[in-house]
C-alpha cells in the first residue's frame, strides 16, 4: 500500500487479453462497471434478505417454503428462529451500507466518471485502483462466506456492539468465526475504500485538464471529491476498529470486553475492557458513512437535475459549500448515536448542537435543488424523475432528523422503528434514487445503448409510491415505541401493530418485485437497447463530449481543454440551448438577470 | 437579457491546473480551435499528493489507536505499567541517523540529477546505509518484542502490553513499508529513470515513520 | 429364510434365559439436612408458559419426596458395566413443556439418538454448555421438526434455554446402558444385571457423586442406598 | 407525466401527515413526572417538522407542476431573490427554529439525567442478563449483599451470584423478576449487567437507558399512575433479545409493602 510506484495512469497501453480487459483491468471504467455489477448483485442479495426479514415480522412462526434449504439449523421446516432472523438482519445491513450504499454512488459511478470529468485518461494509481475492487470484492466474499458456516453469521446487527462482538460464540449463534470474518471483510473493505480514495483525491487535484479549475468541476466530480476526503478519515478510523476487536476475539485481549462478564454461568476470561470505546470507534466512522452513502447521491442528483432544468442552479458555490459543511459537521455530530448509551449525559448535550446545525446545509440543498427548478424548462425522463423523487425522499427523511438530534426526544424514538424508517429513507431510498437517476443518465454512455423510458417511468412509479409506502409507517410504528430489531412482535403491547407490519411486508414485497423491471431494463438495454448518441441528453461535462462507449483512453489520444464552467444551459449557441465545458464557443446567457 | 456572464478561454497560467506544481506540464498554449487537443507533454505529480493522502490515513490510524489508549486507561482499574525495554531508545537513534542519511543520499542524488555522473561514487550509497539503519530498527524491535516476552508480558496479558505490541508492531509494518519504498527507489536508481517526485515521496514517507515513532515513544512513555 | 427365522427365535431364547439369570440393584435416595428451599420461578416474562402452570413451578435442582427421598439423582454402573458397545435402538426424547424441561435429567448412552420437542407456542432455544464434547445452540420455533442429536463421549452436560433464562437441565451422557434416575421419592432400580462385580454412581447436579460397591451373583435383588447431606445455601 | 408526479408528491404528504394529526400511533400515555416535558418537546418538534415537511414537498410539487415541459418560447426565469436569500432564510428560520427546539430540550434532558436522585429515593438493583431482567431490593437491613459473579447460576436461581451462606447482608435481599414500585415515591434504579450490553425501555415511563458492561449507572425516576406496564431491552444483545422483557408493577404504598413481605416469605 505504500510502494510508491507511479504507473502513470495517462500512459498505460490498451490491454489485449481478456484477463487483463474484463477481469484484471486497470480501466478505471472497466473498474467503475465491475464495483456496479458489485453493488447490484449485493442489492439483489440484500434485498431478498429483506423480503425473507419481512415476511417473517409479518406472519411470524409460518413456514417459508424452501428456506430450510437456505440454513437447515437457521430455519427448520422452513420456520426463522430468532437468531436466523437477527443474522440475515445483521448481513442485510452490512451488504446495504458497505457493498452497495458505499459501492455504487461511490465506487461505481465515481470510478467510471470522475476521470471523465476532470479530464484525464485514467486515475493516477490504476494499479491501486484494480486492487481496491478486487480487496473490495474479497471483502464480499468473506462476508458471503459466513453464511455457509455451521451456526451461519453473526447476529450482533451492522453496528456490532461490543461486547457482544467479541466474547465469541458463548454470546450466541454466529458469534465466534462468524464475528471475526465480518470484522476481517469490513477491515479489507477499508482497505479498499482508502486504496480508492487515494486516487479519488490525487485524480481531482492532479489530473484536471488545462482550464479546469476545482470550481469548474462538476458538481458529480465534487461530490465525489468530497466523499473520498470523508471515506479517507472514516475508514482509516474503522479499520483499526476492527483490527482490535478481532484481536479480542482471537487473541484474549481485552480492549472492549469489561471485566466479570458471565455468560451461561461462566465467567469470561476478559478484564477492563471499555465497551463505550468500540461505540465511539464505529460511530466515528458510522456517521460520516451516512454521508459517504449520501453525499454522492447529491452530486449526481445536481448532475441529472441540471441536465433536464436546462439551466444553471442558483448558486454552484454554494451547493459545494454546504456538501463540504456536511462533511465536515458528519465528524462532530456522531454521538447522537449514543445519547442512551451510558454516556456523559453532558457529551450528549455537546454532540446534540452539532447535529441540529447540519439542518441548516441540509436546508441549504434542498432549498437550491427545489427553487432552481422555478422558471426551469423541466424535462421529464426516468433519469430526473428519479432524481426529483430522491429530493421528497431527502427531505421525508430528513425531517425525523429533527426529533433524533434532541437527545430528550431520543429517550422515547432510540432503538424504535422511527430511527429505522429515518435512515432507511435518507441515506437508503434517497441514495438508491441518487444511483438510480445516475444509472438512467449514464447508461446510455457506459453502454452504448439507450434504457427503455416505458420500463424506466414504470419502475420509477412503483419504487417511489412502494418507498414511501413501506418507509414512512415505519416513523408510526416508531413514535408507538415499537423497538426495532425484534425477530417477533411477541407482547401484548406489539400485537396491536402487526397489521401494520403486513402492510409494510405487502409493500415491501411489491416495490422488491419492481426492481425485477429495473434489472430486466438494465439486461435487456444492455443487449438490445437503442443505440445511443455521445450526447443523448444534450448535457454539458467532458463526459459527453467524447465517443459513446468512450475509447479506453477516455478522449481518443487527446487531451480536451476546459474553457467554461461545467453548466451552460439555457444559453444560446450553435447547438442548442447549452454550451459544453470543451466548446470554446462564447456563451450568451438566456437568464433574465445572473 | 445580459451577454457573456462567462469570460473567453483562460491563458493566465494562474487559473490552469497543475498550477500548484509549476513546472509539470501546463506548458504551450491553448489552441483556441475548439477541438480536442493534441495531447502534449503532461506529467503532473500525482505521487507528491498522494503521498500526503496516505500520511493522513496513517495518521487517523494512530489517531484512533491512541484516542483508544487514553480511553481504555482512563475506564479501567486493570492498567499495569512497565518498563519499556532500553533498547528502544537504542532504536529511536538508529531511526534519527536513518533520516538524515536519507537526506545526505537525496542530495547526492539531487546534484547527480544536474550534473550527470559528476563523481564515480554511487549516489545510491546513502540509500544503502539508510536501508540498513532501517532493517536495523525494525530488528531491534524485534530484540525488544522478545525482551518483553521473556519477561512474561504478551499481547494479552495486560492492556498495556497490549498496546504496546499493537502499536509498534503496526508502525514496524508501516516502516517495513518505508524500506520497500526506499528498495524501489535504489532499483529505479540503478537503471537511472528514477523521477524526482518519487525519491521525494519516498522520503517524506520515511521521515513521517520516524515523527510517528517519536510521538509513539513519547505517548508509550508517558500512558505505560 | 426359515434358518434366520430359527435363529433369531433361537437368540430370543439365550436373551431371555440371561435375563433370568441376571439381578437387580434397588435402592433409595436420600438426604440429610436441611436443603435449601427451591424459588418459585416468575415466568411472567413469557404469559403461554405462565398459564400452564395453576401454581408457579419451583426450581428442580432438588426434588424431594416424602421420607427425606431426592429425586432426580443418576444412578449408573461406573465400573464393571458390561458395556457390550451397543446403543440403545430407541430413541428418547427431551420435552419442552410450558417454558419447563421434561425431563429435567435425561440420561443417556454414548452415541445414543435423542430427540428434543417443543410443545409450546413460543420459540425455545436449546444450548447444552459440554466440554469434551461439540457444542452446539439451536432455536426452536414452535411447529418446527424435532431436533435430533446425539453425544459421542461421556460426560454431565447442563443445557439451558438461552431464550428463558430458568430452564435448566441436564443431559447425562454414559459409556453403560445400566442407569436410572431416582424418581417418586428418592427410588431407583437397575435391572437385568449379569453377575459380576460393580461399582455404582450417584450423580446429584448440586450435591456430587457418592459411590458404592456391590456383587451380583445369579438372580438376585441387592438393596443400594444413597445419602446424600444437602446444602443449607 | 409531471402533473401526475406533482399530485402524488401532494397526495403523499398529506396521506403521512394524516394518522399524525389523528393520533392513530401515539407513545402510550405518560406515567412519570419528568414526562411532560419530553412530550411537550416531542409535539412541538413535530409541529415544526411537519411545516418543514409539507412546505418543502409542496413547494417541490407546485414547481414540478408549473415548469415542466413547457412550451418553446418559454423563458428561463430565476428565483427572485436568488441562493443569497434562500441561504439566509435556511439560517434564520430553519437553523434558529431547531436551535431554540434544541435549546428548550436541554431543560427535558435535564430533569432525567443532570438532577440527583433525591436522598429517600426507594433504591432498587436491576440486572441484566441474556435474557430476561431480575431486580433486587436491599430488604430489612437496608443493604444490598455483596455480589460474586462466580457464583452466579442460574440453575439454581443465584441471579445475582450472591453469597448468604457467609454473608449476612445478602440473606434478606429480595430477588424479583418482576420489578415493583410504590406509586408517587422516587425510584433510584442501579443498573447493572451482568454480561453483554442490555437496554431498559419503558415507553410508559418515558424511561430509556443502556445498560454498560463493567460500568453500573443509574436512573430516577417516579411513576404517577398504578397499573402494569412492560420493561423492554432495546439493545441489540443476542438471539433471545426479543423476547427480553418483564414488568413494571406501580402499586400504592400498602400494596407494595404487602409484596415486598410476600416475596421476603418465598
Amino acid at each position: 500500500m505504500h510502494d510508491m510506484s507511479v504507473h502513470a495512469g495517462q500512459h498505460h497501453a490498451p490491454p489485449t487479453s481478456f484477463i487483463r480487459k474484463h477481469v484484471f483491468s486497470l480501466d478505471h471504467k472497466v473498474i467503475g462497471k465491475q464495483y456496479y455489477a458489485l453493488a447490484l448483485v449485493a442489492a439483489f442479495i440484500g434485498m431478498f434478505l429483506s423480503w425473507l426479514m419481512r415476511i417473517h415480522l409479518a406472519w411470524n412462526n409460518a413456514a417459508i417454503p424452501g428456506l430450510q434449504l437456505l440454513s437447515k439449523t437457521g430455519a427448520p421446516g422452513g420456520v426463522m428462529t430468532p437468531e436466523y432472523y437477527l443474522q440475515l438482519m445483521t448481513m442485510h445491513g452490512t451488504i446495504m451500507v458497505f457493498f452497495v450504499l458505499t459501492t455504487a454512488p461511490f465506487a461505481a459511478f465515481g470510478n467510471y466518471f470522475l476521470p471523465i470529468q476532470v479530464g484525464a485518461e485514467d486515475m493516477p494509481f490504476p494499479r491501486f485502483n484494480m486492487m481496491s475492487f478486487w480487496v473490495t470484492f474479497t471483502a464480499f466474499l468473506v462476508l458471503m462466506s459466513s453464511f455457509f458456516l455451521g451456526d451461519g453469521p453473526t447476529l450482533g446487527g451492522w453496528t456490532q456492539y461490543a461486547p457482544l462482538n467479541a466474547v465469541g460464540s458463548v454470546a450466541g449463534p454466529g458469534q465466534g468465526l462468524g464475528v471475526v470474518l465480518w470484522m476481517a471483510s469490513i477491515a479489507l473493505f477499508c482497505v479498499g475504500q482508502l486504496l480508492g480514495s487515494l486516487n479519488f483525491i490525487t485524480t481531482t487535484l492532479d489530473l484536471r485538464v488545462k482550464g479546469l479549475s476545482l470550481m469548474r468541476l462538476p458538481l458529480s466530480a465534487w461530490a465525489w471529491f468530497i466523499t473520498s476526503c470523508m471515506g479517507l478519515t472514516a475508514f482509516a478510523v474503522l479499520m483499526p476498529a476492527c483490527i482490535l476487536a478481532i484481536l479480542d476475539h482471537v487473541a484474549g485481549t481485552s480492549f472492549f470486553v469489561a471485566s466479570n462478564l458471565v455468560i451461561n454461568d461462566q465467567i469470561q476470561p476478559h478484564s477492563g475492557g471499555s465497551t463505550l470505546l468500540w461505540q465511539h470507534l464505529f460511530w466515528f466512522f458510522g456517521h460520516p458513512e451516512v454521508y459517504i452513502a449520501i453525499v454522492p447521491g447529491m452530486g449526481i442528483v445536481s448532475h441529472v437535475l441540471l441536465a433536464n432544468m436546462r439551466k444553471q442552479m442558483l448558486s454552484q458555490r454554494t451547493l459545494i459549500y454546504s456538501m463540504g459543511a456536511l462533511a465536515l459537521l458528519s465528524y462532530m455530530v456522531y454521538g447522537h448515536h449514543m445519547f442512551v448509551s451510558g454516556m456523559n449525559p453532558y457529551s450528549s448535550l455537546a454532540f446534540s448542537f452539532p447535529t441540529l446545525v447540519i439542518t441548516i446545509p441540509s436546508t441549504i440543498v434542498v432549498l437550491i435543488w427545489t427553487f432552481s427548478l422555478y422558471g426551469s424548462r423541466l424535462r421529464i425522463n426516468s433519469a430526473s424523475l428519479f432524481a426529483l423523487g430522491f429530493i421528497s425522499m431527502f427531505v421525508s427523511g430528513g425531517v425525523s432528523g429533527f426529533f433524533l438530534a434532541q437527545p430528550s426526544i431520543d429517550i422515547m424514538l432510540h432503538a424504535t422503528y422511527f430511527v429505522v424508517g429515518h435512515f432507511h429513507l435518507v441515506m437508503g431510498v434517497a441514495a438508491m434514487f441518487g444511483i438510480f437517476a445516475g444509472t438512467y443518465f449514464w447508461f446510455p454512455k457506459m453502454t452504448g445503448r439507450m434504457m427503455n423510458e416505458t420500463l424506466g417511468k414504470a419502475h420509477f412509479w412503483l419504487s417511489f409510491v412502494g418507498a414511501y409506502c413501506i418507509f414512512m409507517p415505519f416513523h408510526y410504528l416508531g413514535m408507538a415505541g415499537n423497538v426495532r430489531r425484534y425477530a417477533s412482535f411477541v407482547d401484548d403491547y406489539l400485537q396491536p401493530l402487526i397489521p401494520v407490519h403486513r402492510f409494510i411486508t405487502v409493500a415491501a414485497l411489491c416495490t422488491g418485485a419492481a426492481q425485477l423491471i429495473f434489472l430486466y431494463n438494465l439486461i435487456h438495454s444492455r443487449f438490445r437497447g437503442e443505440a445511443a448518441a455521445d450526447n443523448p441528453w444534450e448535457a454539458t461535462s467532458l463526459e459527453w463530449s467524447t465517443a459513446t462507449p468512450p475509447p479506453f483512453d477516455n478522449f481518443g489520444g487527446k487531451h480536451p481543454v476546459v474553457y467554461h464552467d461545467p453548466y451552460q444551459y439555457g444559453v444560446q449557441s450553435s447547438v442548442g440551448d447549452y454550451v459544453m465545458q470543451a466548446s470554446p464557443e462564447q456563451v450568451k446567457s438566456d437568464n433574465e438577470e445572473k | 437579457m445580459a451577454t457573456t456572464v462567462h469570460e473567453p478561454p483562460q491563458i493566465d497560467s494562474r487559473r490552469l491546473a497543475g498550477e500548484r506544481h509549476s513546472g509539470n506540464g501546463a506548458g504551450g498554449g491553448i489552441v483556441p480551435d475548439g477541438d480536442l487537443r493534441v495531447a502534449v507533454e503532461y506529467s503532473p505529480p500525482p505521487s507528491s499528493t498522494a503521498i500526503w493522502v496516505v500520511l493522513f490515513a496513517i495518521t487517523m490510524m494512530f489517531a484512533a489507536f491512541t484516542s483508544a489508549l487514553v480511553v481504555r486507561k482512563g475506564s479501567s482499574l486493570d492498567w499495569q505499567t512497565f518498563t519499556l525495554p532500553s533498547v528502544l531508545y537504542f532504536n529511536t537513534l538508529v531511526l534519527v541517523i536513518s533520516s538524515v542519511t536519507l537526506e545526505l543520499a537525496r542530495r547526492r542524488i539531487a546534484s547527480f540529477m544536474v550534473v550527470l555522473r559528476s563523481q564515480g561514487e554511487s549516489p545510491a550509497r546513502w540509500l544503502y546505509v539508510t536501508l540498513f539503519l532501517g532493517v536495523l530498527f525494525v530488528a531491534g524491535q524485534y530484540v525488544a518484542w522478545s525482551q518483553l516476552r521473556a519477561e512474561g508480558l504478551y499481547l494479552a496479558t495486560n492492556p498495556s502490553s497490549s498496546f504496546f505490541y499493537l502499536l509498534t508492531v503496526t508502525h514496524a509494518l508501516h516502516v517495513l513499508c518505508g524500506l520497500g519504498g526506499l528498495i524501489y527507489v535504489i532499483r529505479k536508481l540503478s537503471k537511472s529513470v528514477l523521477r524526482r517526485n518519487q525519491l521525494d515521496a519516498a522520503a517524506r514517507y520515511w521521515h513521517f515513520m520516524g515523527i510517528l515513532w517519536l510521538y509513539l515513544l513519547l505517548l508509550l512513555r508517558m500512558k505505560l | 429364510m426359515r434358518t434366520k427365522k430359527t435363529l433369531l427365535a433361537l437368540l430370543i431364547v439365550l436373551v431371555c434365559s440371561s435375563l433370568m439369570f441376571a439381578g437387580t440393584v434397588s435402592g433409595k435416595v436420600t438426604y440429610t439436612g436441611t436443603p435449601v428451599k427451591q424459588k418459585p420461578i416468575d415466568m411472567s416474562k413469557e404469559p403461554s408458559c405462565a398459564k400452564q402452570h395453576a401454581t408457579p413451578i419451583t426450581n428442580e435442582t432438588v426434588v424431594t419426596g416424602p421420607n427425606n427421598g431426592l429425586d432426580n439423582v443418576v444412578v449408573y454402573l461406573s465400573s464393571g458395566a458390561p458395556d457390550d458397545g451397543q446403543v440403545p435402538s430407541q430413541t428418547i426424547t427431551y420435552t419442552q413443556k410450558g417454558c419447563q424441561y421434561i425431563p429435567h435429567v435425561l440420561p443417556m448412552h454414548v452415541n445414543q439418538e435423542f430427540e428434543i420437542l417443543n410443545d409450546d407456542q413460543t420459540s425455545h432455544n436449546i444450548h447444552p454448555l459440554p466440554k469434551v464434547n461439540t457444542e452446539w445452540n439451536k432455536s426452536q420455533p414452535p411447529g418446527t421438526p424435532p431436533i435430533k442429536e446425539k453425544y459421542d463421549k461421556p460426560e454431565f452436560i447442563p443445557v439451558k434455554c438461552n431464550i428463558h433464562p430458568w430452564m435448566h437441565g441436564w443431559f447425562v451422557v454414559l459409556k453403560t446402558s445400566h442407569y436410572d434416575v431416582s424418581k417418586d421419592g428418592g427410588d431407583f432400580k437397575l435391572p437385568n444385571l449379569p453377575p459380576g462385580k460393580y461399582t455404582i454412581t450417584a450423580w446429584h447436579e448440586d450435591y456430587g457423586t457418592q459411590t458404592a460397591d456391590v456383587t451380583i451373583t445369579g438372580n438376585e435383588t441387592k438393596d443400594v442406598n444413597f445419602t446424600f447431606k444437602a446444602k443449607a445455601y | 407525466m409531471a402533473k401526475f408526479f406533482a399530485v402524488t408528491i401532494i397526495v403523499i404528504a398529506i396521506l403521512s401527515a394524516i394518522p399524525i394529526l389523528r393520533h392513530t400511533w401515539v407513545a402510550p400515555e405518560d406515567i412519570s413526572t419528568h414526562g411532560a416535558l419530553i412530550d411537550e418537546q416531542m409535539s412541538e418538534t413535530m409541529a415544526e417538522a411537519g411545516i418543514s415537511f409539507l412546505a418543502a414537498q409542496f413547494v417541490l410539487a407546485i414547481f414540478i407542476w408549473k415548469f415542466s415541459n413547457p412550451g418553446p418560447d418559454a423563458k428561463l426565469k430565476n428565483f427572485p431573490g436568488g441562493a443569497k436569500g434562500l441561504v439566509i432564510a435556511a439560517i434564520l428560520v430553519v437553523g434558529v427554529e431547531v436551535m431554540a427546539l434544541g435549546i428548550f430540550g436541554v431543560k427535558a434532558w435535564a430533569n432525567v439525567y443532570l438532577t440527583p436522585p433525591s436522598a429517600d429515593a426507594l433504591p432498587i438493583q436491576v440486572q441484566a442478563g441474556q435474557f430476561a431482567y431480575y431486580f433486587r431490593y436491599a430488604g430489612a437491613d437496608g443493604k444490598f449483599g455483596a455480589t460474586h459473579p462466580e457464583m452466579i447460576n442460574e440453575g439454581t436461581q443465584n441471579i445475582f451470584g450472591l453469597d448468604p451462606e457467609h454473608d449476612v447482608d445478602a440473606r434478606d435481599d429480595i430477588i424479583a423478576a418482576e420489578m415493583a414500585i410504590p406509586v408517587n415515591k422516587e425510584v433510584h434504579l442501579l443498573m447493572h449487567t451482568k454480561d453483554v450490553g442490555h437496554s431498559f425501555y419503558v415507553r410508559e415511563l418515558r424511561v430509556q437507558q443502556d445498560f454498560v458492561p463493567g460500568l453500573d449507572v443509574s436512573l430516577h425516576f417516579t411513576a404517577t399512575k398504578v397499573g402494569k406496564y412492560e420493561i423492554v431491552c432495546t439493545q441489540l444483545c443476542g438471539l433471545g433479545h426479543y423476547n427480553m422483557k418483564a414488568y413494571l408493577e406501580v402499586m400504592s404504598q400498602p400494596d407494595f409493602d404487602n409484596w415486598l413481605k410476600q416475596q421476603a416469605g418465598q
